[in-house]
């Protein structure tokens, strides 16, 4: 029996994102347990998933070293440089948070190692000139494409989307999706009438709830984590107020903690999501099944797309055969992963000279009868748009 | 004139504890502060010193109108004090304690230190200059604060009950101490209720009462006022000259 | 003045209220031991817990969780008294930031070890929803914490400042020794005003629960909101706290609404340096 | 008489430093006794010992036929004693009122408050005056009636004074002191330390004097008046 | 001579250990991050320990260097280090808008109001698209020259943080020893008494608040060096305070090497913890490392170097009548 093969994964796993960053960890490692221990129905699709760990590497089995960035880059960092002379792991996946992936990152680069980010989406992250440096989520301007063509499609079905409220938080997630998506629906001419910012982990949303009522705009956007995204959910509710068409940007309305708690109340509520879920059989279907079982709740999009990250870099070390991070590196560069093969809801994996993952792409979806379903693109498609809002 | 108070009003709220007072010290005086408690001599005191701030009235130290300046820039021109409630440097020794004050006039802390291991010795304090502040009795305090207020080296001396709490004995060695002071050539204005004290040291005793002066004169003028009597001395004040 | 400024304005002054609740514990361990609590944003988040688990494991409204979770925070004050605090007191006032962050981040992260990083919250069909007055729509839940908020503060500072019990208090926070002279047990006294403080903090926490999120680490975004009113209000003052409390959350209301919400912190803080500037001891402080 | 309190070698010490070395005394019930000494000779010392606000490092303090060293000092104060300390040691956040009650609070028979109170401010009416000011803001001597009114407040069997003349204007001593006398007529048993000799003696019946921590010399207050060796010790000469 | 064994083994131990523990990249930045833990903390000391003037929202100094020499990267495309003066100069001026109002604020009130002032940076700095707003601003990526200091390695890092480390030390000590070091002591004894001798204790406040502002501000322009990024956060945020007192706390606040021991025990604490706990996400990491700290408070509420402190003479009652009245 081979040694087994490190991989590092960075997470907040304590501090305000811990929540986002447990659900990860449970994810990788159910996807560790199917590389190591097989699934007959995943083998079918994908190769890796036979079980025995990396036929690559004599079947070496995959250990995940888990490592808390605490929500702070230092932690991330001090982490990282941990992770990569102590543990000495093949390669690093994580940190979550765009800053803390910033620093870690950073260490690898010195140390000449891998680092996958599966979802850190500041923009900047593949400017730097890394070589070691990949990143498999979407971006910022994909989900706003997403949601610009899907406003276009419900505007040409005769919904309302004269007004378009952005409401966003404040730190850098918030910012800068929220600027992108500014940007996009400027170009494609769809009207942004109320833009309003607001710090994150608020103790009270009820004047901008206010102001959105005054205004009364057809769709809201929201980016928010789950702190906000649940006070905005129960004061809309509060002060009875509604759009016909409530967008939120994925993260907080997607942690299934804000389902269990807010499920009710936001029936009918669009999102984006890298998770489509798809039909029984589909790998995305069966890795659902594999992490409810383990973590209680459904795959999302944050889960799936870590979820995704690690199996891209799994993929990447059994096809470089060894554990040298120049090889590992070398696979990465050329991984072509098809859609099918995909967990998130992705086109595929391929990476361009800068690290970024060209097949990368979001699909927009819709809580209905409590659970999120596919609605947009009509190709991936599980369920119709069911519009206006429902809410509560 | 050293100081020169002038109509120095100072009130708390409605109640006005010091209320047009105007006293006036020469250089080279001792002057004595008498009066009933609540009289408002503290907080004359205090006013003097910058510690409180005039409802109105002006304050002359030294032919400087100090009347806005903070109590640090009036102890630079050479005005120190003693409290009534010892406020020593709790967490320092006794040494410690006196080098702030020379601090003031010595620029290192050697000599600054060497000026205050003299001053103690002086006050009497010789024997406890590395025991901690906080070990001293009250009456060990307020000689601690004598020692630092001298080794700030200053013009003129407040002493606000520097002498209660001590014996008999104690008291005799007290006004010695305070007459070589003034034999230094320190003005001095003194607080005190112990009638001897005022008695064998002032020259010149003003007394106050409900904020006001009500008498002013030699000690033996005042002792013997009527109004000092009854407003202050009580029937039996022989005892306690 | 347009409804929603008038809407704006109700829901500033029941979050006042409620702040004035939250920060009323902090300002009696304050007032009775000279003690800044870092820990009390973690009391408030336990007393959350306590209100979401009676309600998940019993199915209980706050009329259940109220006084359960007074008592649990209560007996949690006493312990972390008798623990902690009363050997920390010995030492200089940074013992008292050191010993109550270590306590804090102890609760924080026992809470987040039982009982995870998960958000929860409350059906809000606990408290009946909602009702509009005059055109101006008042939630339940809010009502229910904002009014208790103005009962409980004003309770405690008839209580501190009107009773043997607050007076006695009162004279064991200034010198506990002169304090024995008058025959009070000043331990008794202390641990009953962490009894009391945890008590109103636990209150707090088990009414926020009803319409805020409970998650671990809730108790840093509340902890600076208490310490702002406090420090606001005047350290020990039951009474400034409210006062405190009122003017912070219709400011912060006002000034989301008008302004922006990413700046109505920006104007808190800077009224309450500028409150600091003129009253350096607060609004109710004692010089 | 029996003796309300019985002090035998005690001894306390601050670290290093020893506050008292050997004292023994005793005070008779119904009696007013002195405690002498120049500065420093420990009367705040035992004083405290006394009341259980310092601990007492070896010898007994026998309060009504109990040993009470060791105890806390609330405990001990319940059992009848009250302290007007050196220092004061007031409320200073709260009224002269306020600290008055406080005083009261060891009072079983609350209705005696009232009576009390006037008693207390009969002997300073200068508290009258100013109940409801914060006693932190009084000027000394007010605060030094504060303290003693303060502990005439639980209507001790045992009273004890640290220096109740400190600070107070002669007219205050003497009508102070005239109240001490009508205590003492009505029963009171009082221990007294105090810097000034005379008005000591003439109050007490009894005295000590104590050097460098020990009691060297006892006797009727007549009698010490005239002693020679009082003089002397004050004068320091061992 | 026994006063001198401490500090001098202290001084060989610094000097050698990266060589104790050269090949153990972990081990060689652990005594990185303690050194620059104990810069912080240290600086923090002149104002907190001496002075007693217990700031909690020393951040905001940090912020200012981190962010200075981020600044002076990002917009002039200068090495980050050359930011440092830069953020020590304007961290100097923001000591003195800051500490005029604020100084003049009793105990805890004055904590308070610098926790706001720093929140209210933090705010501010996040709207701020000079500094790159919430998404915070990254040093360079790769080394373009040895300016950048961006070494593989932190033994480098280690040398010149105990080189600045010595170099606050020594200022403090000589500080301490002199005239400012009495008047800060007699400050925070009695800050009335001290203006009674003369010393006009706002100034004295003010100029160790700069000072303690300006070496908080370099090893904020330190971080950044070493970590190469800063976002509203993890400049201005208040744990960064917190730790900063924390540290000298548990260490012994006021005392020349207390902040040291502090970074001494609390960093290594916090590193292994998070090394071997954190990585189980159960939160185990803070649970272990608050409770020590709680055990610390409550044992040596004083400090650790309380312990080898000669015991003086605790008086019977901490308190003493406090001097709040006007009438003495
Ligand atoms: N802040 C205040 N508010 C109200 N009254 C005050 C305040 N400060 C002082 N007083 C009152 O002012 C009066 C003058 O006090 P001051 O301390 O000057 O008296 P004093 O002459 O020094 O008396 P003593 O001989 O007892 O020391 C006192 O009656 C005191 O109670
Ligand atoms: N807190 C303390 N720490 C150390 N030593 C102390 C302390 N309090 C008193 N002492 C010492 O104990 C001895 C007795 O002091 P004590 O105060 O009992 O004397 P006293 O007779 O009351 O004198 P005084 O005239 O000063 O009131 C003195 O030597 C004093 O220095
Ligand atoms: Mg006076
Ligand atoms: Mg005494």
């Amino acid at each position: 029996q081979p040694a087994p093969v490190k991989i590092g994964v960075i997470y907040p796993l304590s501090g305000n994102s811990a929540s986002a960053g447990n659900y990860s960890k449970m994810a990788i490692e159910v996807g560790a347990d199917v590389i190591n221990n097989g699934n007959a129905e995943l083998a079918k699709i994908i190769p890796l998933a036979k079980g025995g760990g990396l036929p690559g590497l004599g079947g070496a089995k995959i250990q995940l070293i888990f490592a808390d960035n605490q929500g702070t880059p230092a932690a991330g960092q001090n982490q990282a440089l941990r992770l990569i002379s102590e543990e000495k792991v093949a390669a690093l996946i994580g940190a979550y948070q765009s800053g803390i992936t910033l620093t870690a990152s950073a260490i690898a680069e010195r140390h000449g190692l891998p680092f996958l980010t599966a979802e850190s989406v500041a923009a900047n992250l593949t400017e730097r000139g890394f070589k070691w440096f990949f990143r498999t989520t979407p971006v910022a301007i994909d989900f706003a494409r997403a949601y610009s063509t899907f406003l276009k499609e419900q505007k040409a079905a005769g919904q309302k989307v004269g007004a378009i409220a952005l409401v966003h938080e404040n730190t850098e997630y918030g910012n800068s999706v929220a600027s992108v998506i500014a940007d996009q629906f400027g170009k494609d001419g769809l009207p942004i009438t109320q833009k309003i910012a607001y710090s994150a982990n608020s103790s009270d949303v009820q004047p901008q709830v206010l102001q959105l009522k005054e205004k009364n705009p057809d769709v809201v956007i929201f980016i928010s984590y789950t702190s906000d995204a649940i006070l905005y959910a129960k004061t809309m509710k509060e002060l009875n107020w509604k759009p016909s068409i409530m967008i939120a940007d994925n993260a907080g309305f997607n942690d299934p903690a804000f389902l269990k708690a807010m499920g009710s109340t936001v029936e009918g509520l669009v999102n984006r999501s890298a998770y489509s879920g798809g039909k029984p059989g589909s790998v995305p279907a069966i890795f659902n099944e594999l992490y409810k079982a383990k973590a209680g709740v459904e795959l999302d999009d944050v889960s799936v797309r870590g979820l995704q990250g690690f199996l891209v870099l799994a993929d990447a070390i059994n096809r470089a055969g060894s554990t040298d991070p120049a090889k590992i590196q070398a696979a990465l560069r050329a991984t072509n992963l098809p859609a099918e093969q995909m967990a998130a809801g992705y086109d595929g994996v391929k990476f361009d000279d800068k690290g970024q993952n060209v097949l990368a792409s979001s699909v927009v979806t819709q809580l209905q009868g409590g659970k999120y379903v596919t609605i947009f693109p009509k190709a991936r498609a599980t369920a119709n748009v069911i519009l206006p809002y429902k809410g509560w | 004139m050293l100081i020169d108070a002038r109509n120095v009003t100072k009130a708390f709220g409605a109640f006005r504890a010091v209320d047009d007072a105007s006293v006036s010290v020469e250089e080279g005086d001792i002057l004595g502060l008498i009066g009933p408690n609540g009289a408002g001599k503290s907080t004359f005191f205090n006013c003097l010193t910058g510690d409180l701030p005039v409802t109105s009235g002006s304050v002359s130290f030294a032919g400087a109108d100090v009347t806005r300046l903070p109590p640090e820039a009036r102890a630079k021109l050479g005005l120190a004090r003693t409290f009534q409630v010892p406020l020593t440097f709790e967490s320092m020794s006794v040494l410690d304690n006196a080098t702030i004050g020379a601090l003031l006039r010595h620029h290192t802390a050697r000599e600054a230190r060497a000026k205050a291991r003299d001053v103690l010795q002086r006050v009497g304090l010789g024997h406890v200059t590395d025991a901690p502040a906080r070990s001293l009795g009250t009456p060990g305090r307020k000689r601690l604060e004598i020692a630092r207020a001298l080794a700030s080296e200053p013009k003129a001396l407040l002493l606000d009950e520097a002498m209660a709490g001590l014996t008999p004995t104690e008291v005799r060695d007290a006004i010695e101490l305070v007459r070589r002071i003034h034999g230094d050539g320190i003005t001095i204005v003194i607080v005190e209720h112990i009638m001897e004290v005022i008695v064998s040291l002032a020259q010149r005793v003003v007394v106050f009462h409900q904020g006001r002066e009500i008498a002013r004169g030699t000690p033996r003028e005042v002792t013997s006022d009527p109004k000092v009597i009854e407003a202050y001395l009580g029937r039996r004040k022989v005892r306690h000259a | 003045m347009s409804i929603t400024l008038v809407q704006v304005i109700v829901s500033g002054l029941l979050l006042g209220a409620v702040y004035a609740l939250f920060s009323s514990g902090l300002t009696l361990i304050w007032g009775m031991m000279n003690v800044v609590n870092f820990a009390h944003g973690d009391f408030v988040m336990l007393g959350m817990y306590a209100a979401v688990m009676i309600w998940t494991a019993l199915g209980g409204g706050p009329f259940a969780a109220v006084p359960v979770a007074a008592m649990l925070i209560a007996t949690l004050g006493i312990v972390s008294y008798f623990l902690l605090v009363r050997h920390i007191m010995r030492g200089p006032m940074l013992a008292q930031i050191l010993g109550t962050f270590g306590l804090a981040l102890f609760l924080r992260y026992s809470a987040f070890w039982y009982f995870g990083a998960d958000f929860k919250t409350l059906p809000d069909t606990i408290v009946g929803g909602s009702f509009v007055l005059g055109g101006v729509r008042f939630e339940g839940s809010r009502v229910l914490a904002g009014g208790m908020g103005l009962a409980i503060t004003l309770a405690l500072h008839l209580i501190l400042t009107r009773t043997a019990i607050g007076s006695r208090m009162l004279a064991v926070s200034e010198d506990a020794t002169a304090a024995q002279l008058m025959g009070i047990r000043p331990q008794r006294m202390q641990a009953l005003a962490w009894a009391m403080a945890g008590a109103a903090t636990g209150i707090a926490g088990a009414l926020i629960a009803n319409f805020f999120y409970t998650s671990p680490t809730v108790g840093e975004t509340l902890a600076i909101i208490a310490f702002v009113t406090v420090s606001f209000g005047g350290f020990g003052s039951v009474l400034g706290a409210l006062v405190a409390g009122l003017i912070i959350g219709v400011v912060e209301s006002l000034s989301a609404y008008l302004i922006g919400p990413v700046y109505k912190d920006v104007v808190v803080y800077i009224l309450f340096v500028l409150v600091l500037w003129f009253r350096p001891q607060g609004l109710m402080g004692k010089a | 008489m029996s003796a309300l309190l019985r002090i035998e070698h005690l001894e306390v010490r601050y670290g290093d430093l020893i506050g008292v070395a050997d004292v023994s005394l005793e005070v008779p019930a119904g009696s007013v006794v002195a405690l002498l000494g120049s500065n420093g000779s420990g009367k705040t010392t035992t004083l405290n010992a006394i009341a259980g606000i310092v601990p007492v490092s070896a010898g007994t303090v026998a309060f009504d036929g109990e040993n009470i060293a060791g105890q806390p000092a609330y405990a001990i104060v319940r059992k009848g004693l009250a302290l007007s300390p050196e220092g004061w040691r007031l409320f200073t956040q709260q009224s002269v009122e306020n600290n008055l009650l406080l005083g009261a609070t060891p009072l079983s028979d609350r209705k005696r408050i009232p009576q009390l109170l006037e008693r207390v401010y009969a002997v300073f009416p200068r508290l009258a005056e100013r109940r409801n000011q914060r006693a932190g803001t009084m000027s000394g001597g007010e605060r030094q009636m504060l303290a003693v009114g303060r502990a005439l407040m639980s209507e001790p069997k045992l009273l004890l004074l640290d220096e109740p003349s400190l600070g107070l204007a002669p007219a205050i001593v003497d009508s102070m002191y005239d109240a001490f006398a009508a205590l003492h007529k009505d029963g009171q048993t009082i221990l007294l330390a105090e810097q000034s000799v005379d008005l000591a003696l003439e109050a007490a019946d009894y005295a000590y004097v104590l050097q460098v921590g020990r009691s060297v010399l006892q006797g009727p207050a007549t009698e010490m008046a005239h002693n020679p060796d009082v003089q002397k010790i004050y004068l320091g000469i061992e | 001579m026994k006063r001198y064994l401490f500090p001098g083994a202290l001084v060989v131990l610094a000097l050698v250990y990266p060589l104790l523990v050269a090949g153990s990249p972990v081990w060689e930045r652990l005594g990185a991050l303690v050194l620059l833990g104990a810069i912080g903390a240290s600086a923090w000391n002149i104002v907190g320990g001496y002075a007693g003037q217990v700031s909690v929202g020393h951040s905001v100094f940090f912020g200012f260097g981190a962010y200075s020499a981020v600044v002076v990267y990002t917009h002039l495309g200068w090495p980050p280090i050359a930011g440092a003066p830069l953020g020590m100069v304007l961290s100097v001026l923001l000591a003195a808008i800051i500490g005029v109002p604020t100084l003049r604020l009793a105990g805890h009130y004055f904590s308070m109001a610098t926790i706001a002032v720093a929140e209210l940076v933090r705010v501010l700095s996040s709207t701020s698209e000079f500094l790159g707003g919430a998404q915070g601003l990254g040093g360079p990526a790769m080394p373009r020259t040895v300016f950048d200091l961006s070494f593989i390695s932190a033994t480098p890092f280690y040398y010149i943080f105990l080189a600045v480390l010595a170099f606050l030390l020594g200022l403090t000590w000589w500080i301490e020893r002199g005239r400012m070091g009495f008047y800060l002591r007699a400050i925070k004894d009695s800050e009335r008494a001290a203006r009674s001798l003369g010393v006009s204790s706002g100034r004295y406040k003010l100029y160790a608040y700069m000072l303690s502002g300006a070496f908080t501000s370099l090893a904020g322009s330190l971080y950044l060096c070493m970590f190469g990024f800063v976002d509203p956060e993890s400049g201005f945020g208040i744990l960064i305070s917190v730790k900063m007192v924390v540290m000298a706390a548990l260490g012994g606040a006021g005392v020349l090497f207390g902040p040291l021991v502090g970074a001494l025990i609390l960093v290594p604490l916090e590193e292994l913890s998070n090394s071997y706990l954190g990585g189980r996400g159960a939160g185990l990491t803070f649970v272990v490392y608050g409770a020590i700290i709680v055990i610390i408070a409550r044992f040596l509420p004083s400090g650790l170097l309380s312990l080898f402190e000669r015991r003086p003479a605790r008086p019977p009652a901490a308190k003493n009548q406090p001097a709040s009245g006007h009438a003495d």
